[in-house]
């Protein structure tokens, strides 16, 4: 009985989560003058997607986005690696340098952006993927060691001590040993730091140009250029959701070992 | 070469509080030492000054002969066996041993004779291949020590390192490192709180509290002789009794403690050391086994108690016997594993004043007599 | 000498950071004309914030974001919290469950933003602030769900049991002890629910009308109306960080605490 | 009334494990019973469906005669003490030891008398209004104890509640368990790994292993009579020795028992029940106890060891004696603490072989035999 209330609550739950991209989904592939209708599928073309990468350059714009996203992850993991191990190990800065890195991430992003375009403009790195690259690594270092810093105040110092009388230097222990066991951590920290990019919306908006924009600023464009045509919309968003469950099923467990910070083992 | 010296070594931590303190001692090459003492007392902090794992505030450590305090870990040459095992879960048994090794700098074809020689040894061999995760307590235990031996270092230091481990296979293991010593040879200090332990697998134990070392000696000497009252308590299980009592002269002159509920005269051969003792408040140390049933010898003293709990252990019996009735005491006493006795009963038991120490109970130090000789074959009569 | 060059290095970190509100903080009490000078004071004036909030509607701007964010957090809160500990304690919907949390986290903000509008305007939720709190009680509801899940995993399941045996019901037991003892990991949770949906702009910007705008919308308004006015924007830049910063010195050891998760004691 | 039955309970786990398998036990109101075993052997849970906080999968679980099998925990005035303490943080001790009352709808005037005799008792009355994260370890297990006692509960199940405390605090909290028991005359379930605990607390001890119930009895009817070679080993330390052997007809026809390295006649008493067990592969079970360094009658039989290691723990001293050389055998002899002798040494020591028992090599069990008569003031004399 219980169990069954279970399930039909939990099926419930995954409509309400799952109705609204099944539906971009179905309209994605009805033809334009037909997505509006209440049937289940008044028919089946393709050309939604063949218009948003032949007249919408939406090939650009993914190659943008995966460019940022993986870009400014690599980049900003390895200094967010050390400055999380810091952190975490030798307590370097104490709570204030912690306070410090969470405060960043509570600055509005609206108050930012402008003063971040004045600097881009001024070294010539607005309407390029290089700035906006590099605006995303800025804005990932400190989530990044946010979450790695959890990671590895979960790893007993025993094992670098371990390692240390081993006759590793400090150095050695943390690429030989903190780095591998924390993979799960790291992983999921990337992808973590991937989505954050590729969902980003207002700093692309605002640095990126016809030629250089993103996913989203390009799915914004299809809402207000000449009325919403509604299953090109659908076909966006369906492409830009895409890599994020590619993404979430190759490292789920890594989400969900992650992120539950600390248990190492 | 693996002598250990600590020279008035000092640990102070950021808050101002001490570590460990003033810490002096001297380990001979080959020597097996226990690290004794309660947790937080500084003798897992000690062992990892030791190791460099923990920087020295004031003092010189010495391996060798050689002032090792500004060296780091890995130039030491010491191996730590931690209580946590701290395998590195992500290599195999087989990379966790050798990892050391290849860390110095040692060829693979090299590595790998030493790291089958030491599995052999611990019975590891068909483990080699298997990660930490996937192997038992016992199994990890084993893994850890074999990482220590694989690298041949010049001391081992071991932090609690059967602590884990469940009673039997605890048993086992202390008898395997015991083997462990007397076939390597090598300089082991061991870190316990575990009584068991230190009695019987050193030389020497060094028990510590609050950072400093009370004493240091061999397992029986220490045992025999406690400096303390800490000391006398630590020991064993049940502990030392501890009676308060003021030194008085009894009938024909001779001295006796007297408290509430006992008196008992002080054997001749302390009488002159205990003379100093006189008017002082004092605590009478009588040890659980040292209180019987009936008198071993005639030289035994009656004492009478009112049982308050009778412990049958199967291998022998804890009488749990209040002394004393405006401030009652209780005291333990190790009786035949057949004797039995009613609670809330009176019983008179008998107590051989031979070993007993005093203690000033102000200070919990021992008042100072002539040991005894060590125990050994003959039994100690009076 | 260690720690010397620690300090040095804190030192210049807190520089990096601290600078930019700074110097915006400056900026904002500099007269428009000379706003750009390298001077550092060349002026003091209160009238930038005076113009902001006479002629710029920035009260009601506040108001607004005010009533939104601390109502969507107060909406949101008791509902993660009894969801959070179903997943946590429970198990409830299993690891699924945990991800369709975590995948609402992942998608789009672009993508969701106009499904949004189009129903809002179908039940007339546009343009209102109880429509936007709404949106950002939704918003918040897994993001507060997720962290008070590892925030009520740390707690003991025995404290629990000890309650249930002294006579409360698992209900009472959940409200009069893991409630009150998880108080720390709730308050950090609202807190950050609160900054979420304080500096939130792209559904603002897009359900919100000209007296219902929040604090972002009004500052983005300020940046492109008829050219940049510098003084002003540096203002409101300083009265859009100026709750977070109350709120995080409030708040502190409770998000230092709260945030490491698990750890209850 | 609180007695407890508990009818082919079983706690069958999602994973198709079995957490308990069928366990069968009536406990009678007022009795202190132990639940011993290794962790993991289900004795917590069996603890927990008493006390209704893990379901049932099948059996029926009675306190005081009435089901309580679908009851939630709070309709079952049962008291757990959790290993944890469990004492809910952000209350004052006052408000811990109340809640249980308030929770029942006591009125506040009620409670306050209530909890302040509980705190008299227990020694805490001048802790009363700080929060536990403010008390000793040992504190907070009184305050745990306070807070099931003020609730005057039909039952105390005590879930491994020393193991947290070191080893002093534990000793003495033991002798006050025991104390609480025979003053409020309650049942109580004390689940415990530690067999100190399980000797002498208990009218009974039900040793569990691997979700079963193994042996249920008085401790030291099962110290003499161990089901099997599990009971056998787990209710000591040392443990019992277990010799391989196969019974033979000695000289003259008495049946002896001989394995390699050790052959001891079996006492005339034991000779019929063992009969049967000819020409099967069997263990010799002989306790340390009952191995010494001389006769203590005339009827032991000498026993042959290579010292392999000399315990020497103060109050007595443990001999590790290898017997046999294909396959060496390592036994424990507990000796008096005056006896010595050199590592490799060949000695003789001496066994009485009256408690002895014989397994089973196959299944474990014991080969059953007439019970001696309980241990108690009489010495086993053959």
């Amino acid at each position: 009985m219980r169990r069954l209330g279970i399930h039909f609550g939990l099926v419930i739950v995954s409509l309400i989560i799952l109705l609204p991209p099944l539906w971009a989904l179905r309209t994605s592939f009805v033809p334009e003058p037909m997505a509006y209708s209440t049937q289940l599928l008044p028919g089946v073309t393709l050309q939604n997607y063949v218009d948003l990468f032949v007249q919408k350059r939406f090939g650009v714009y993914y190659l943008n986005s995966l460019i940022v996203s993986v870009g400014s992850v690599l980049i900003a993991m390895p200094f967010a690696a050390m400055t999380g191990y810091a952190f975490a190990r030798f307590r370097t800065g104490g709570k204030a340098a912690r306070l410090a890195v969470l405060a960043t991430q509570m600055l509005p992003p609206v108050a930012i952006v402008l003063p971040t375009f004045m600097l881009f403009r001024y070294v010539g790195l607005t309407n390029s993927v290089t700035g906006l690259t590099i605006a995303y690594a800025a804005m990932n270092l400190p989530f990044l060691t946010w979450i790695l810093m959890g990671f590895f105040e979960g790893i007993p110092v025993d094992l670098e001590w371990a390692a240390q009388t081993d006759g590793a230097t400090a150095w050695g222990a943390f690429w030989r040993i903190v780095v591998p066991v924390s993979l799960p951590g790291i992983a999921a920290a990337g992808v973590l730091g991937f989505i954050l990019s590729w969902n980003e919306f207002l700093f692309a908006l605002v640095l990126s140009g016809p030629a250089t924009a993103t996913v989203p600023v390009g799915l914004a464009s299809l809402q207000t250029s000449n009325g919403v045509q509604i299953a090109k919309v659908a076909a966006g968003v369906v492409m830009a959701i895409l890599p994020l469950v590619v993404a979430s099923r190759f490292i789920q467990r890594f989400i969900v070992h992650g992120l539950t910070f600390g248990s190492v083992k | 070469m693996a002598s250990i010296e600590l020279e008035h070594v000092s640990k102070l931590y950021a808050s101002g509080a001490y570590g460990v303190r003033d810490v002096d001692l001297q380990i001979a090459d080959g020597e097996f030492v226990i690290f004794l003492g309660p947790s937080g007392c500084g003798k897992s902090t000690t062992l990892r000054m030791i190791a460099g794992l923990e920087a020295v505030t004031s003092g010189d450590v010495r391996i060798g002969g050689k002032s090792v305090t500004a060296l780091p870990p890995r130039d030491r040459n010491v191996a730590v066996v931690f209580q946590s095992y701290a395998l590195y879960p992500h290599m195999t048994v087989r990379q966790n041993m050798g990892f050391g090794l290849k860390m110095r700098g040692v060829a693979a074809a090299d590595i790998a004779p030493k790291v089958a020689a030491a599995a052999q040894m611990l019975g590891l061999s068909s483990y080699l291949d298997r990660k930490p995760a996937a192997l038992s307590g016992g199994q990890r235990q084993r893994v850890a020590l074999g990482r220590a031996i694989v690298r041949d270092p010049n001391a081992f230091l071991l932090d609690e390192p059967l602590s884990n481990l469940d009673a039997q296979l605890r048993a086992e293991m202390r008898l395997e490192l015991v083997k462990l010593h007397r076939s390597l040879g090598k300089t082991i200090i061991h870190v316990t709180h575990d009584q068991v332990e230190a009695m019987t697998m050193g030389d020497r134990i060094c028990i510590m509290r609050d950072g400093r070392m009370v004493q240091v000696g061999r397992p029986l000497e220490v045992y025999a002789n406690p400096a303390d009252t800490f000391v006398a308590r630590f020991l064993a299980t049940p502990p030392m009794n501890l009676i308060p009592v003021t030194l008085a002269s009894g009938p024909g002159g001779a001295p006796r403690v007297e408290g509430e509920g006992i008196a008992l005269t002080v054997p001749q051969r302390h009488a002159a050391a205990y003379g100093s003792a006189a008017g002082r408040r004092l605590l009478l140390g009588l040890r659980p086994e040292d209180i019987y049933e009936r008198p071993a010898d005639p030289g035994w003293q009656p004492l009478d108690v009112t049982v308050v709990a009778v412990e049958r252990l199967g291998v022998e019996t804890v009488i749990v016997g209040q002394i004393g009735a405006e401030k009652p005491i209780e005291i333990n006493a190790r009786v035949s594993r057949h004797f039995d006795a009613g609670i809330g009963e009176r019983i008179t038991l008998y107590a051989d004043a031979l070993p007993m120490h005093l203690f000033d109970a102000e200070t919990g130090k021992v008042v100072p007599r002539a040991p005894l000789e060590p125990a050994g074959p003959a039994p100690l009569v009076a």
